[in-house]
């Protein structure tokens, strides 16, 4: 219906496979980014930064992250929570092991440690498939827990098993510690979320994501035209955990600014980033977002109206989110296996067809 | 020979007898697998929602008793009466046979023919659904879960073997529930291992995995069959929640267990009947040796919560089929 | 072994050197012998077509061709070359593409996708070039999406070629399948069973495609059937096999002719 | 008529393109769906082909006045050729490429090619085929060199090669072109087109620079066009009006000529490119307005009621805006909602959002089909004219648009309606001769230039429109003496969705009787939902509910057709559905889809003397052509309906 295709065609490649090649789409893209970065900072108040926006960017950036190792190499893991983890220390080791280094580098460093541990733990990919590497990845999540419980040298020691950030700044503004300002941690972390979400567009649009995709829809076929398994298997692996190390940082330093691993990243957490995964859509980086920003909404939501608008108890409104979470899975897997993502590709299909029905 | 020997043995006892009950909650996966390919996380819940009911109707508790105050500022709690063990045992599996319905009902028969992937989401969906329920229902505070298995160290077996290993070693100190738990667990995985060997649905079962029509021969529907595996499935989930619960009360923690089966599973690979059984043993018995010999004394203890996935990781790797899969030639 | 020679065919292609040998090659299952012994090469730019009724070993035989399977004796020589203890992908990156008896296409992804893929043992960027993207990555991308548009044109499959492969009839999947293997510009071209399942029309026009491919890009083909119909008509030799062992090699005229080939197809008792 | 001089340094076509290499270098002048993209040449690339090509022609030794034979779909290199063709001073002859080897057989031998550019194996074959025949066809140039690896080479070009060999030998030729672009004047032949003549023989009709350029000219400023314009080219290029739209007109404004990927793909690549100036046949028109009808009928119900809305309000209130006549606020606002929700999508999904101007032309355009078109706010218009005219006689200036006529004289052209009410035209578009045929030159134009239609109509006082009534040949007197003006009829007939074609008879008879075509799409499509099963076009068409519907119409047009006392005598008494769609590959229709009524009325004679003796059925058996060329026949039993006419209306005393 708000399409109008008709002259907005193609005379290059390069034109025909940009991400987004309805100019009315583009449009909107740029419009939104315009938003996020001039306009949300100015409007935004403290409630709605730490209880939505901040996570939601922060477990963009990991949904995105689980995205490529399970939406688009077809790599099952439920050790999210645990490489999260990761992240968390290596950020928290950096930050307190070189005060100086600027946090920016921190945050990517931290990615890149966590990286070489996803890596290491997707090395059994190549030997075991399916469900099989799905409940070894919970191996990593158990095994990183309990390490970093049981390793002082994790948490320096501290005598409450905490980890808490010190504060950094860039450009003289504080994004970590308590006297950050909400506003720039926001900004800090929508330039990440930017930044990422275009390399993992650009990662997943080349020769690079067919590979992970072709391992995805069939190996065996994938490395007989050429693909090397182990190899492609790896370099999701390490992608993904750079993500999802990343957003583990951030979670730790920028968002909760103290954690303990028990219960900042334990195995709720692996499948709180699966569940956005899952509702937003598989191999979709668009479904990424869209997950993370129902899974953050919903519970806010929930909340607001049954101990808010009802008045009840809060144990009670929690049982209440388990239920309609769970309930919530289910449905969705039932009515729309593919997420949110594909119900945006069809409304989108009709929009463009329309008034046709088909 | 030296205490600690006798103490190893010791632990080694209650290895096996922690195996037996992961045997027990991993056969439970199993059957379900084996029958409608679904891997089902959400064992462990319906292990401590069994178990919760139990208790609820024991204390002849309300359901949803805080709701209710909640909504309508009542202030119910209980019925005010207390039902016999055996009988709230039934109750207990008639509700978990009544969820085999709905979740074949308004699940099963929705996601057929998806990937096992989606059903796997599905359970964990599942799951989280139960433990809101299951708070729901009967509150969420510890309860304490007792119908009527001896508890306590058992005097007679410390007496008998307090001969052993010099002065400084009193005797083996086995729980009477664990032993308990052991015998009645033994009972169940053979009766369940006869069970789909020898009659006509048992073989249905197995057959339904890899040939619906097979299931089909035997005049048996699919839907009939997983309504079967996932009652098995609950009454499983039952006993494995009286014992856990009898032994550390009702409480969340009790739907871990699913987490302590699923590398006994990757262990015995998800088809293997004896598999789980076999696998169920080594990671009880393992963990419980490591923890003993190694965690403890060098790794600050509490090595149970992984070093059962590191085994089966580090074993699936060099054995990807689990230990009783055949060797998979691939084709194209 | 007359490695040298060339010979040409009636249709006039000069058919050259061997591309691939294959030397007493066995292959067992176990206890079962897919493979016994069989020896036969495939020269440059000819059609060699390796037939046989079901379970002749067949395809083994292709998956030993493509590095899939290993054999437990005899050796492969590609190009001259001796094989060593390769992983297919390896062998993929060698000049050897192939297509599938049950379709292997990458059911997520569209055709364009599907056949891009093909293309993937020829791009070389860097995971930091393709981060970045604009630049080397999507100089290539356009490179072989050219490439790619050609063999699209060449197929007829313009109309389809935004469409998840899921969604197209199966004599299409066939086709969009052997475009994947044409985009790696193989040296040798592998098709199992490329008529399998197809009805007279659409197997006229995969032959055809067949002969134009090796006509037009020059291509040695093997492939296997088990219908000798169509093979006779489009293949330059052939072996044929029966039991795991080799019962016939030669022109179509020479096979159709040979009497344990006949005895094989009429299904005479084996002893 | 002025004899006036072209500007020499516009007065052929090979100059306009030196012009617009000059003027428009950067802006595009051919776009051709290909590999997935529009691929794109501009003007300045264009002048580079052409004379690359021009250099090629001079190899394979091409003389001045030389025919050279372009046969393929749509494509740039084709227009490319004719341009090279006309650089070399020789005459470019596009050809229909779906005829048949031997028609295509009397074309070459008739113009005596020396040259064919064709498309691929298929047409290259054909001339293979009829090579013997034609002593004068030295060479055979290909596009597409799929599948004639083995062809004997030693004519038979590469079309590349071709350009490359030129550009070699560029030093020596480059003198030797200069002087044969220079030559020609204003009066030499510009390009030859065949007519599908709706009898006998195709003609070749010779068109020269001045008719061309004068008809791109005049045109072109009547409508305003401007070298940012667009349009698809898609219809066959041997049609006049393909040369006048992609060369004449193009050229003259320096706008872009886009092709299409295949005819199979040309409603997709419309909508990917949107072109601004767009010319198709009403057959066209009529398939896209029942493809929508029969599109939305699967829409839900809501989806139904707001486009009913939407379009009702653009009835109400499109043409008018259109026409630039004053409309109320409220309308004004109602329109832009319908535009919004409905017309804006529409006709974006059509790809004619971009239109600003469009026309139709070849047939008489039904009413309502014309003006669902103006009121989705596409500024569609009607013309008159033909081959021999360059295409324009008249046309419709904006603002004066209806269904119903064919507009006033295009610039330069005068008419004059002869008294048996036959159309005549004088104009700079007026054709020279047709080729090697004097006498038919003759009697279609006489020595003051005036050219017979053979369309007989009559000049409207007031508005001074021309309105076309019929065929003048077909045009005759029933028994009674009273006027039979056949396509008046037919016409009202086809302006029905579920009639696709129709041939009336009753000269010289005492009534009127009918042959029908069901159109398979949309009577399938009601079919379909009133759940009646048929196997084949012959079922349907025998259907006894489709009988009634059809009667339904018959009987509609009838009551119409009684209130004009002029025709009044042209109702439809009886009338019978065809087992088979009539078919230019059986010659019942010309290439350009116009029904040959003579031939079929020798084809069926049976079913003729059927309908006139009165009988109830008649059983039939017809010779059939497939698309390979194979024969066949189907043999079939008829019914023949009665359908009720109407009283004479009176006129009031």
């Amino acid at each position: 219906m708000i399409y109008r295709e008709a002259g907005d065609f193609k005379t290059s490649y390069a034109k025909d496979q940009q991400t987004f090649p309805i100019a009315f789409d583009r449009w909107g893209y740029f419009i939104t980014l315009a938003f996020a970065f001039l306009v949300v900072p100015f409007i935004i108040n403290d409630y709605w930064i730490n209880a939505v926006v901040l996570p939601f960017l922060i477990y963009a950036i990991a949904a995105i992250g689980l995205n490529i190792l399970t939406g688009y190499c077809g790599q099952v893991s439920l050790g999210s929570g645990g490489f999260m983890a990761v992240g968390a220390y290596a950020a928290y080791k950096l930050m307190t092991g070189f005060p100086d280094l600027n946090i920016v580098f921190v945050i990517f460093l931290s990615g890149g440690i966590t990286a070489l541990v996803g890596m290491l733990f997707g090395l059994p990919s190549l030997r075991i498939k399916g469900f099989y590497l799905a409940v070894a990845t919970l191996a990593a999540q158990f095994f990183l827990v309990w390490l970093f419980n049981k390793v002082p040298w994790f948490y320096n020691y501290s005598a409450s098993g905490q980890i808490s950030a010190p504060e950094r700044s860039i450009f003289g503004y504080a994004v970590t510690g308590a006297n950050a300002l909400p506003a720039v941690s926001y900004l800090f972390c929508l330039c990440f979320v930017v930044i990422l979400a275009w390399a993992a567009r650009n990662l997943t649009r080349g020769a690079n994501g067919r590979k992970w995709m072709a391992i995805r829809d069939m190996d065996i076929a994938a490395e007989i035209i050429g693909v090397n398994p182990l190899k492609t298997k790896l370099t999701a692996f390490g992608v993904s955990s750079f993500y999802i190390g990343i957003a583990g940082a951030m979670l730790f330093a920028v968002y909760l600014g103290a954690a303990e691993v028990g219960e900042a990243f334990g195995i709720s957490k692996s499948f709180l980033i699966l569940f956005m995964v899952i509702i937003g859509g598989l191999g979709s980086i668009f479904g990424s977002f869209a997950g993370a920003a129902f899974m953050v909404l919903m519970p806010v939501l929930l909340k607001n109206v049954m101990v808010g608008q009802l008045g009840w108890p809060t144990d009670l409104a929690a049982h209440f989110e388990f239920v309609i979470v769970g309930g919530l899975i289910v449905l969705f897997l039932i009515v729309e296996p593919h997420g949110l993502a594909q119900l945006w590709r069809l409304a989108k299909e009709k929009l463009r067809l329309w008034p046709f029905p088909h | 020979m030296s205490a600690n020997f006798y103490f190893g043995v010791e632990v080694f006892l209650n290895g096996l007898m922690a195996g037996v009950m992961y045997s027990l909650v991993a056969l439970g996966f199993v059957l379900i697998f084996k029958a409608s390919g679904i891997f089902n996380y959400a064992q462990g819940v319906m292990a401590l929602f069994a178990a919760l009911t139990l208790v609820g109707f024991q204390n002849g508790q309300i359901p949803f008793a805080h709701l209710i105050n909640a909504i309508f500022g009542t202030d119910l709690h209980h019925f005010g009466w207390h039902m016999p063990a055996f009988l709230a045992i039934l109750c207990a599996l008639g509700v978990m046979i009544l969820f085999a319905f709905i979740v074949e009902r308004y699940i099963l028969k929705h996601l057929v023919n998806q990937e096992p992937i989606i059903l796997f989401m599905a359970t964990i969906g599942l799951a989280y659904f139960m433990e809101g329920l299951g708070d729901l229902m009967w509150g969420s505070d510890i309860k304490k879960l007792d119908v009527g298995i001896p508890q306590g160290g058992n005097i007679w077996l410390e007496e008998k073997t307090a001969f052993l290993g010099g002065e400084d070693f009193y005797g083996f100190y086995l729980d009477n529930l664990d032993i308990w738990a052991t015998v009645l667990a033994a009972i169940l995985v053979t009766s369940l291992v006869l069970f789909s060997q020898y009659t006509k649905t048992g073989r249905a079962l197995r057959a339904v995995a890899d040939d619906h029509q097979a299931a089909l021969s035997v005049g048996i529907s699919l839907r009939t069959i997983w309504v079967i595996v996932w009652s098995i499935a609950g009454f499983v989930a039952l006993v494995a929640g009286i014992m856990w619960g009898s032994k550390s009360g009702v409480q969340f923690s009790l739907s871990l267990i699913a987490l302590k089966a699923l590398p006994v599973l990757m262990l015995g690979g998800f088809t293997s009947i004896p598999g789980a059984i076999i696998g169920g043993l080594i990671i009880g018995v393992g963990e419980k040796m490591f923890e003993f010999l190694i965690g403890a004394p060098f790794l600050g203890g509490a090595t149970e919560n992984w070093f059962a996935y590191m085994l089966a990781l580090l074993f699936l790797v060099f054995r990807p089929q689990g230990l009783f899969g055949e060797k998979i030639i691939e084709r194209v | 072994m007359n490695a040298i020679d060339s010979y040409i065919t009636p249709d006039g292609r000069t058919i050259g050197a061997p591309v691939m040998e294959m030397k007493n090659i066995t292959l067992r299952f176990g206890g079962v012998v897919a493979i016994k012994d069989i020896s036969f090469d495939i020269r440059e730019g000819e059609i060699r077509a390796i037939i046989g009724p079901n379970g002749a070993g067949k395809s083994s035989m292709l998956n030993v061709m493509n590095g899939f399977y290993h054999p437990q004796e005899g050796e492969v020589h590609f190009r001259g070359e001796k094989r060593g203890p390769m992983r297919p992908h390896q062998i993929a990156h060698q000049g050897i593409a192939r297509t599938f008896q049950n379709i292997a296409l990458f059911k997520g992804m569209s055709t364009l996708d599907n056949i891009m893929t093909g293309r993937l043992t020829h791009m070389k960027t860097g995971m930091f070039s393709q981060i970045k993207w604009w630049g080397a990555a999507q100089r290539e991308e356009v490179e072989n999406r050219e490439l790619v548009e050609k063999i699209i044109d060449f197929l007829e499959i313009q109309t389809i070629r935004k469409t998840p492969v899921g969604r197209l009839p199966y004599g299409l999947q066939k086709r969009v399948e052997l475009g994947r293997a044409l985009a790696a510009e193989p040296k040798l071209l592998l098709l199992d069973e490329p008529m399998a399942g197809m009805n007279v029309e659409e197997k006229e026009d995969m032959s055809r495609f067949i002969l134009d491919v090796n006509d037009e890009f020059g291509t040695t083909i093997a492939l296997i059937e088990h219908d000798m119909g169509v093979v006779m008509d489009i293949a330059d030799r052939v072996v044929v096999m029966d039991y795991g062992k080799k019962i016939g090699d030669g022109t179509p005229e020479e096979v159709r002719t040979n009497q344990d080939v006949i005895d094989a197809y009429l299904g005479v008792a084996h002893d | 008529m002025s004899e006036t001089m072209g500007d020499p340094q516009l007065d052929t076509v090979p100059k306009l393109l030196a012009r617009n290499a000059k003027m428009y270098g950067d802006s595009p002048a051919y776009r051709e769906k290909e590999f997935g993209i529009w691929q794109s040449w501009t003007w300045a690339q264009t002048a580079k082909e052409v004379h690359a090509l021009a250099l090629g022609f001079l190899t394979l030794g091409i003389k001045q006045g030389d025919h050279i034979a372009i046969v393929g779909r749509n494509r740039p290199h084709f227009y490319w050729s004719m341009l090279a063709a006309q650089s070399v001073g020789a005459i470019p002859v596009p050809l229909y490429k779906d005829a048949v080897a031997d028609e295509m057989a009397f074309v070459l031998d008739h113009c005596s090619a020396r040259l064919v550019v064709a498309e691929d194996q298929e047409q290259v074959d054909k001339m293979i085929d009829v090579k013997d025949q034609l002593p004068n066809l030295a060479n055979i140039i290909f596009l597409d060199p799929r599948g004639m690896r083995k062809y004997d080479r030693e004519a038979l070009f590469d079309f590349t090669d071709v350009q490359a060999k030129g550009l070699a030998k560029a030093a020596e030729l480059q003198g030797e072109l200069d002087a044969r672009l220079a030559a020609p004047n204003y009066d030499d032949t510009c390009v030859m087109l065949y007519t599908s003549g709706t009898t006998g023989r195709p003609k070749g009709v010779v068109l020269s620079n001045r008719n061309i350029i004068e008809t791109g000219k005049n045109t072109s400023e009547f409508d305003s066009l401007k070298h940012t314009d667009s349009v698809l080219a898609y219809l066959p290029m041997a049609w006049v009006g393909d040369f006048i739209f992609s060369i004449s007109q193009a050229y003259w404004s320096g706008f872009c000529v886009a092709c299409p990927e295949s005819e199979s793909t040309m409603q997709d690549d419309l909508r990917e490119l949107g072109p601004t100036y767009f010319f198709a046949p009403p057959r066209y028109f009529e398939g896209v307005l029942t493809s929508v009808q029969i599109r939305m009928e699967d829409a839900g119900k809501f989806k139904q009621r707001l486009f009913k809305w939407g379009m009702n309000v653009a009835k109400e209130v499109g043409p008018n805006l259109l026409d630039g006549k004053s409309v109320g606020l409220g309308d004004r606002i109602k329109y832009q909602m319908a535009k919004l929700f409905v017309t804006g999508p529409l006709k974006n999904t059509l790809g004619l959002s971009c239109v600003r101007l469009g026309y139709t032309a070849g047939e008489a355009i039904g009413p309502e089909i014309f003006d669902f078109y103006r009121s989705l706010g596409i500024n569609l218009k009607q013309l008159y004219g033909q081959t021999e005219a360059s295409v324009f006689i008249t046309q419709q200036p904006d603002g004066q648009v209806r269904a119903d006529t064919v507009g006033i004289p295009s610039p330069g052209v005068e008419l004059k309606i002869a008294e048996n009410g036959e159309v005549f035209y004088r104009s700079s578009g007026t054709f020279v001769r047709y080729h090697k045929n004097p006498e038919s030159t003759a009697d279609t134009k006489d020595a003051q230039g005036w050219v017979a239609t053979g369309d007989a109509g009559f000049i409207e006082k007031e508005s001074g429109h021309l309105r076309i009534i019929d065929r003048a040949k077909d045009v005759g007197k029933m028994k009674d003496g009273s006027m039979f003006a056949p396509k008046f009829v037919e016409n009202k007939l086809k302006f029905f969705a579920n009639i696709l074609e129709c041939v009336v008879f009753g000269n010289g008879r005492e009534m009127c009787t009918a042959f029908i075509n069901i159109d398979l799409t949309a009577v399938g499509n009601w079919a379909e939902r009133n759940n009646i099963a048929y196997s084949s076009y012959q079922e349907l068409a025998a259907h006894p509910e489709v009988y009634k519907m059809i009667q339904s119409h018959v009987e509609e047009v009838n009551a119409s057709v009684a209130q004009d006392e002029m025709l009044s005598g042209c109702q439809i008494h009886r009338f019978l559905i065809l087992h088979k769609e009539l078919d230019a590959d059986d010659g019942e229709l010309t290439r350009t889809q116009k029904v040959r009524r003579n031939i079929i009325a020798e084809k069926y004679d049976d079913l003729l003397t059927a309908l006139f003796d009165g009988s109830t059925e008649i059983s039939t058996k017809t010779e059939v052509t497939y698309e390979d060329g194979r024969k066949g026949s189907i043999s079939a039993t008829l019914e023949i309906r009665d359908a009720a006419v109407f009283e004479r209306a009176k006129v009031a005393a």
